[in-house]
């Protein structure tokens, strides 16, 4: 079976026991469900020691075949880790275990379906992240949609159906267009394993017409702007807890398939491209700051901001160099775990005080110090601080696109700027501004509320002063990439 | 005498009996209608079976066969008009609107 | 000895962690405790690396902290002159304000976030200090301005505060960009950001020289925005909302100073490029009268410092941009000390007297009279009244202008003289002499300052009067030397004490003390004269040339208006677009449906359609017509 | 024909046939003669035996060469057996639906006719003659028009039945008009005579006959298979007629309807020289079966959006599948006779398991509304997640077997040179377009309340039906080889070039 079959189905475990424990017994669920979601943590720490330790994880299992010889086409359960994947499944199962005590805390009603739905989507998250088969992937990647439709729409705001519809409606397109990418691929080539793909000859209109699909397929996902507004209405109406997974991992699906597949698949074309590219994570980039800067609503700021972020991420891909590379992806992990602790927090004020209107939150420090510093140093972070994850990303990504578009890269460090200037006012008219919040007795961070925030901010600060952490997986992944591109 | 009077003529039955299926108010009268378009195809069948390119029998027995279902389907439609007409006392086909949209 | 380096850091670190762990009220005497203890630790390993510096020479290690593909970025430290002398200094004054503050913010609430925060400060100025290269560099720098940001909005619930952080905190930060790019370029350029690897790559020729320019500029945006230089100064001003300490150690003696401290250490950089200098030279000696006009004006005692801080960073700015490294430097660390003793002298007036406000203070000499020789001392120094320190510092940064033979910057750099000596008194004279101003009852209330707010301020102001002597023409060019020695890019211009100019700024000096003597102690001339005859010229000196506003206006303005219009095409044409798709396929629905009418003679006719036009196409398809 | 020569066939081929034929006459006579107090469900159980037995014979068949009965008329091959198979799972599952509520003494009659109604599309599946074929297809269409119209009481049955006989008898006339020009052109109703035959006639002036015997034959049988335009009776009869019916209509009626278009069209003009040159006939059909095909796909997911009727819903949705179904025939690829029968089998279990959870509901409330659903997650958990499994399916998510079938497609369509691209586009936009009431469902069923407080009883037989379903798609979709091995075993002698048997 292998260790990674093991890794992608253990919440398996948790969705099992979970269906055996009667629905009266809330606490004995919820118990279960935050030890289960420690499973794919450990699974993924002994992958990830395998991996290190330089096992062959990989796994190859005939599955499906279409047709008959001679023109059959082979479907392949085959699952595998690079550098990089590797480092998101760990994000995906921390991630999972943080968002599950978030859950314990802010989800009230239907309690065993939500845990039931999210550990389903973890599966799905953690098979995308490690398929190494295309049509394995796709499937992975759609097993996502249903969960987060119900999730969204059950658990969420006041817009809520409309929002799940959104999510349902955009991503549907996106993996729509995706599935013809790879059935193309299947038919052209007649595997959908990675490397098969990679090493097959396309012609060059062929590749170029598949990888712009890619592009569109993924940038739904990442999202790119103009495709981003279901984006925004998921983070404004789904249940923090859920954001903190969907802004910390699923959105990360596009960077991953983008750097995987995009430039993996198709190296000479994405240089074509890589200019168009640079333009869009600019405009990603600057727009989604601008609009930052005038939000009034705390979700919808983040949500914005996530864009911003994804810019840089899109940057860094099209740099097509091994710093840029190396720090979309480390931005992709760092955005991860910033989001997620982002959302974990607005989770905890909103519950709290019932608003996220950042004017009625105003001396949310006198009220509740710990959040807000807590905030203060997430949207420090963000803003890209040295010492913080942020930095590191921000920085390698800079260097690669200075090195291969300066001009772009010029106008992109405005983004820098802007960033820093609609985090410090929101979180400074947040945490110290007029005071507002008349509530007293309001409780600050306790008790469980400390183990996601001091999980997700201790990694924030390892990964920014301690980069080696990561370069030393997500090399080999960078290395591998650029080794297709040539250079 | 050509074959191509023959197919004229059944062609000719055929678009009247499909005008007359798509205007007629009587459902008694639709159900002749498409009588009239199956005969069509018998005459077409008939003539191809003597001038055609390859006179044979074949076209003759098709036609006994289509002879035998059309009465059969004439025969299913009017047991069917006699149970709508017990509950909606109508032989007018606009009457049948139940069901739409 | 000077192996010990990169421990020196660390103390002030711990500070951070104690004090943010044990914030609570009931540790807060620890809490101060501990800060200056540790201070005291960086402050000896600071002294102990200069020594050390002095007998063995330089040192340098690094360890790997990033890797991409073979690109190694470390970090590490260096031990040289210049940053050993800027290792004493900014521990010495942080040490010192640790100190002070045990007075001036007794009973503050959150004492522990204070403490930790100046501990943070102090660690991220040390390190940058120690920084033996680019990267790390830029990565301190950023974290002194947390610091200072966090200091600045220490009283967050004052607007004012809150609003001057931010401000802060984005005014560098659009220097901070300017060294970023220009850290990039210069890694694509040699292909390693550490100092030595840059200066080789300078001086071997294998950048071409309008990169060297471009380069260069680039980093001085970083300086400039942190060393609050024209046009991205005005953060500085009001960064005084924080509390007064602070000003003393951040924005007096050792933040403000890294922009100049950045353009010192890369100075083999600015040198192969005349344009930069250029240009250092021009925006310092702007700057330097720019502010200095500024100040005349102001009626906050903070702001006064404030601006003339800007202005005295102008004048370091323009020693470096002609060429005077020595020159800079030696301004640099004589401006720490009087800057800081007068920052501390002025605190403990505030203190005093519960306001900042010029307007309502005088007299105090009778109340406070240590504060008042103390503060004396320092306007003297920052005056340049000979035998101070500012003295030497300042007539050096004029000798290396009048070299460099730019001899309109060179008279700017006179009238400021000039002008610093004058604002500087009238500060002196409104808060200390002038009698009538401050009613009786307040008067009453006034005390002098503690022992522990008095002591670091004799410290300062004995070196304000002494740092001046480590490089004179009377005694040798010790400071010169020294910096020389340590540093092979540097070349060391023959010191030369040209008499006449000694004579003319201890001329101007006196003139500017002088006037202000008439206009404020004597009040013989009016003082409002000028402001009177040109009430639009008082206005726009008084709001710092509307710079502020100007900014508001354009930047703020046009951000707010590109994120508005962003949301509105966001709820607009990207909605809008969504809004047809959906219309669209409502109207086909109705339509289609519309079709289904429930006849069966429409089916029948759909049938009869779709064949006849099935059969026009096919017979088309056959070319039968 | 003499004796001899009838008893010299082997009529072993026909033993399915003559089980249903059998079994058929055995229901009608115990019907006419069994007292009234006899409870007429008990019928189904020897309906059900009959579908078994035929269904074991069929499988025996499966190793057998090719053979024809009957002067050439009547072939068993392993394309008749493999979609025969099919035909029976369907009805089999029709007849699980259809035995689990009694309320009218007459049901006897809804045995037999679905027999005989089966019995007509398995020989339409073997027919190697025009003949044959009518007659199987038109035992079909009037067991289909009575088993429409079979609840006599009920005014929309009775007008869903008129409606289906009017407009059948229609497509009827114009199926037959296609083959009498075929039998015109050649002289033959034998299929491999023809298809000998009508390479000769290309670009002669007879060619215009042809294309239009062509056009004509497949306008009759899309009206079977309810391709737009020709889909417009499809609503309103599957309103009308009972649920059972519905599923018989849409899910055995259909698959017929794809059988007989693949064996009339591969036969006759699978290699035929094309129009132009370098391609074949079907090639220069393909275009306006591509635009038929996408405006089903289209108009079908599109006019299910605003239904509420659930019936008429699932009767959009299967003219949309009826365009899906359809991509392969304009394809033409290898894969096409695989990608038809997988998506008819998943189709099956999809769309019985779906009408079957709404038959429960309707007999529950009384309401074919889209609210029938509301809160069904908290009445019947059970329910709910079988429903949203077979929904999931239809909509085409993965882990279902509505995915792979429609993977199956796609990988089919895209693997000929040129690639029908857009229509593939099309199809897929469309499936996305579909999740919108499909998830509309879902929607009721997870995040409404529930105006109805009952809990549901599920009879044993429906129970049973629903699980096979559920089970099959969730195998399905994970383990497609299970059927697609079986295939690829049996029946892997079948490809296009192979199909093309009575050519060489």
């Amino acid at each position: 079976m292998g260790w990674l079959t093991l890794l992608v189905f253990s919440p398996i475990v948790g969705i099992v026991l979970l269906l055996l424990v009667p629905s009266t017994q809330a606490k004995l669920q919820k118990r279960i469900a935050v030890i289960c979601s420690i499973l794919p943590l450990i699974m993924s720490i002994i992958v990830y020691q395998q991996f290190h330790s330089g096992a062959d994880l990989s796994i190859r299992v005939p599955w499906i075949s279409f047709g008959q010889y001679p023109f059959s086409f082979f479907v392949e359960y085959e699952l595998g880790v690079s550098g990089f994947s590797l480092v998101l499944l760990l994000l995906t199962a921390v991630l999972m275990i943080v968002s599950m005590v978030t859950a314990t805390m802010q989800i009230k009603k239907g309690w065993k379906q939500y845990a039931l739905l999210t550990l389903l989507l973890e599966i799905g998250i953690l098979g995308v992240f490690a398929s190494q088969n295309l049509i394995l992937f796709f499937i992975f990647f759609e097993l996502t949609l249903v969960p987060m439709f119900l999730l969204i729409g059950k658990w969420g705001g006041m817009e809520k159906e409309r929002a799940a519809y959104s999510y349902l409606l955009y991503n549907g397109i996106g993996s729509a267009i995706l599935l013809i990418v790879i059935i193309v691929l299947f038919a052209n080539v007649g595997s959908t394993n990675y490397e098969a793909i990679a090493n097959a000859s396309l012609s060059t209109e062929l590749s170029m017409g598949l990888l712009i699909s890619l592009l569109i397929a993924f940038g739904v996902k990442l999202p790119i702007v103009p495709l981003h507004t279901w984006m925004v209405r998921v983070h404004v109406q789904a249940p923090p807890a859920l954001v903190m997974i969907h802004a910390g991992v699923l959105l990360k699906i596009g960077a991953y398939g983008l750097m995987q597949f995009g430039i993996g698949f198709f190296p000479a074309s994405f240089q074509d491209i890589a200019p168009v590219v640079a333009i869009l994570g600019l405009v990603n980039l600057l727009y989604g700051a601008c609009i930052a800067f005038v939000q009034k609503e705390l979700r919808s700021l983040f949500a914005y901001s996530s864009i911003s972020h994804m810019g840089i991420v899109l940057l860094g891909i099209a740099a097509m160099n091994e710093a840029g590379l190396q720090g979309a992806m480390f931005q992709t992990i760092s955005h991860g775990l910033i989001a997620a602790l982002v959302f974990f927090l607005i989770g905890v004020v909103k519950e709290k005080t019932e608003t996220t209107y950042i004017t009625r939150l105003g001396g949310l420090s006198r009220t509740m110090p710990l959040t807000a510093g807590v905030l203060l140093a997430v949207g420090l972070a963000s803003l890209g601080l040295p010492g913080m994850s942020g930095f590191v990303s921000e920085f390698m990504t800079f260097l690669g696109i200075f090195e291969s578009m300066p001009v772009i890269a010029a106008i992109g460090t405005i983004g820098i700027i802007l960033t820093a200037a609609y985090i410090l006012r929101a979180v400074m008219d947040i945490t110290f501004g007029k005071e507002v919040l008349a509530q007293q007795g309001i409780a600050d961070l306790q008790g469980k509320e400390w183990i996601p925030v001091s999980i997700m901010l201790g990694l924030i600060l390892l990964i920014g002063v301690f980069p080696t952490s990561l370069t030393h997986s997500i090399q080999t992944s960078v290395e591998a990439i650029v080794l297709r591109i040539g250079g | 005498m050509t074959v191509h009077a023959f197919l004229l003529l059944a062609a000719a039955l055929f678009a009247l009996g499909l005008f007359g299926a798509l205007t007629k108010r009587n459902t008694v009268i639709v159900l002749i209608c498409i009588e009239l378009m199956l005969n069509a195809v018998n005459l077409n069948l008939v003539a191809f079976s003597k001038f055609g390119v390859n006179p044979a029998i074949t076209g003759q027995i098709f036609s006994l066969f289509s002879i035998t279902v059309a009465a059969a389907e004439a025969a299913v439609g009017l047991a069917i008009l006699i149970a709508l007409y017990r509950n909606k006392a109508t032989v007018q086909v606009e009457d049948m609107n139940e069901m739409k949209g | 000895m000077t192996q010990i380096a990169w421990i020196i850091p660390f103390f002030p670190l711990m500070t951070f962690l104690l004090c943010f762990i044990f914030q609570k009220r009931e540790w807060h005497h620890l809490c101060s405790r501990v800060g200056i203890m540790t201070t005291g630790l960086a402050l000896i390993g600071s002294i102990t690396v200069l020594i050390g510096q002095m007998i063995f020479g330089n040192s340098e290690a690094v360890i790997s902290w990033l890797s991409i593909g073979d690109t190694v970025f470390s970090i590490g430290y260096i031990v040289n002159p210049l940053n050993a002398l800027m290792l004493v200094i900014v521990s010495l004054v942080s040490f010192l304000v640790h100190i002070y503050s045990k007075g001036y913010m007794a009973g503050e609430e959150r004492l522990g976030t204070f403490y930790a925060y100046l501990g943070f400060f102090t660690f991220a100025m040390l390190a940058l200090v120690l920084s033996p290269n680019l990267l790390q560099l830029y990565m301190f720098w950023e974290l002194v301005g947390l610091g200072s940001f966090l200091l600045i909005g220490f009283y967050f619930h004052k607007a004012e505060a809150r609003a001057a952080a931010k401000k802060a905190f984005l005014m560098t930060r659009v220097g901070d960009v300017g060294l970023l790019i220009g850290m990039i370029l210069v890694f694509w350029q040699v292909g390693s950001l550490e100092f030595s690897a840059i200066f080789q790559a300078v001086s071997g020729g294998d950048m071409d020289s309008g990169m060297v320019t471009l380069v260069a500029l680039l980093i001085f945006i970083g300086a400039v925005g942190k060393s609050g230089q024209f046009p991205l100064h005005s953060w500085l001003p009001d960064a005084m909302e924080g509390p007064t300490p602070v000003s003393a150690l951040i924005h007096a003696a050792t933040m403000v100073a890294a922009g100049v401290y950045l353009v010192a250490t890369l100075f083999p950089l600015f040198e192969a490029s005349d344009t930069a200098m250029l240009v250092v030279a021009i925006t310092g000696a702007f700057t330097a009268i720019f502010a200095a006009c500024i100040a005349i004006v102001q009626t906050d005692i903070k702001r006064v410092l404030a601006y003339s801080t800007v202005s005295q960073l102008g004048y370091m700015m323009l020693a470096l941009g002609s060429a005077g490294y020595v020159a800079g430097v030696f301004h640099l660390t004589t401006h720490a000390f009087f800057k800081a003793l007068l920052f501390l002298a002025a605190g403990s007036v505030i203190h005093a007297a519960h306001t900042q406000l010029i307007g309502e203070m005088g007299g105090l000499w009778k109340r406070m009279k240590g504060t008042g020789w103390l503060f004396l001392i320092g306007t003297l120094a920052i005056a340049g009244m000979p035998l101070f320190s500012g003295f030497f510092s300042k007539e050096e940064v004029l000798l290396a202008v009048w070299k460099e033979e730019h001899y309109v910057l060179f008279t700017l750099g006179l009238i400021t003289a000039f002008l610093t000596a004058f604002y500087m008194f009238r500060l002196f004279f409104l808060v200390f002499m002038s009698k009538k101003i401050i009613p009786y009852k307040r008067r009453k209330k006034i005390f002098e300052s503690p022992r522990v707010m008095i002591l670091p301020m004799v410290v300062l102001a004995l070196l304000a009067v002494g740092a001046g002597y480590i490089h004179t023409g009377w005694f040798g060019p010790f400071l010169g030397e020294w910096l020389a020695s340590g540093n092979e890019y540097i070349t060391l211009h023959p010191h030369e004490g040209a008499g006449w100019l000694m004579a003319v700024t201890t001329l101007l000096t006196f003139l500017g003390i002088w006037m202000a003597y008439l206009m404020y102690q004597k009040e013989k001339l009016d003082r409002n004269y000028l402001s009177e005859a040109f009430p639009g010229v008082y206005e726009a000196v008084l709001n710092g040339f509307f710079v502020d506003v100007l900014y508001q206006r354009t930047v703020v303005f046009a951000t707010k208006c590109l994120g508005i219009v962003g949301t509105w095409v966001e709820r607009y044409v990207i909605q809008g677009i969504l809004h047809f798709i959906e219309d669209i396929t409502i109207l086909v629905t109705k339509l289609a449906s519309k079709l289904q009418n429930g006849q069966v003679q429409t089916y029948g006719a759909m049938v009869g359609v779709g064949l006849v036009v099935l059969l026009l196409i096919g017979l088309m398809q056959g070319r039968f017509f | 024909m003499d004796m001899e020569t009838l008893l010299a066939y082997d009529w072993g081929i026909m033993a399915p046939e003559f089980t249903i034929v059998i079994i058929a006459t055995l229901l009608s006579l115990l019907d006419l003669f069994l007292p009234h107090s006899f409870h007429r469900k008990w019928l189904s159980v020897f309906a059900g035996v009959g579908i078994l037995v035929a269904f074991v014979f069929t499988l025996s068949q499966l190793g057998q060469e090719a053979d024809m009965i009957l002067y050439d008329t009547y072939r068993l091959d392993l394309f008749a057996t493999s979609f025969k198979l099919l035909l029976l799972i369907g009805a089999g599952l029709v007849l699980g639906l259809s035995a689990s509520y009694h309320r009218k003494r007459e049901q006897g009659e809804f045995y037999y006719l679905l027999l005989t109604a089966l019995l007509g599309a398995m020989m339409m599946a073997s027919s190697a003659d025009l003949i044959t074929l009518f007659v199987g297809l038109e035992l079909l269409s009037i067991s289909s028009y009575i088993l429409a119209g079979i609840d006599k009481q009920s005014l929309k049955s009775n007008e869903s039945a008129m409606k289906y006989v009017i407009n059948g008898g229609m497509a009827t006339a114009i199926t037959l008009f296609g083959f009498s020009y075929l039998y015109g052109l050649t002289g033959s109703t034998q299929l491999t005579t023809i298809s000998e035959i009508l390479p000769s006639l290309i670009r002669t002036p007879a060619q215009g006959l042809l294309i239009m015997a062509f056009i004509m034959t497949f306008v009759g049988l899309a009206f079977k298979i309810s391709t737009v335009p020709f889909h417009m009776w499809t609503p309103d009869v599957y309103e009308g007629a009972p649920i059972p019916v519905t599923a018989f209509l849409s899910v055995v009626s259909k698959a017929a309807g794809f059988i007989i278009l693949l064996r009339v069209f591969l036969t006759l003009f699978g290699t035929l020289e094309g129009l132009r040159l370098n391609e074949t006939f079907m090639q220069s059909m393909a275009l306006w079966i591509g635009v038929l095909a996408a405006l089903t796909m289209i108009l079908g997911n599109i006019l299910a959006l605003r239904q509420h009727n659930m019936k008429r819903l699932f009767a959009y949705s299967s003219v949309a599948h009826a365009g899906y179904l359809l991509v392969p025939v304009v394809a033409l690829s290898t894969l096409t006779l695989e990608n038809i029968w997988f998506y008819l089998l998943v189709y099956m279990f999809m769309t019985v398991g779906g009408l079957a959870i709404i038959y429960v509901l309707y007999e529950k409330h009384g309401t074919l509304d889209l609210e029938m659903f509301s809160g069904l997650y908290k009445r019947s958990p059970a329910l709910a997640i079988l429903m949203t499994i077979f929904i999931l399916s239809l909509a085409g998510i993965p882990g279902t077997a509505g995915f792979i079938g429609k993977l199956n497609i796609i990988l089919g369509a895209l693997s000929t040179d040129p690639a029908p691209i857009v229509l593939v586009s099309i199809m897929i936009a469309a499936t996305v377009l579909s999740y919108v009431f499909y998830f509309g469902i879902l929607v009721q069923i997870y995040f409404r309340s529930n105006p109805f407080q009952v809990t549901i009883k599920v009879p044993i037989v429906m129970k049973t039906t629903l699980w096979i379903c559920a089970i099959a798609i969730i195998g399905l979709g994970i383990l497609p080889n299970l059927a697609l091995d079986f295939y690829h075993h049996y029946v892997d002698l079948i490809n296009v070039t192979e199909m093309l048997w009575m050519r060489g």
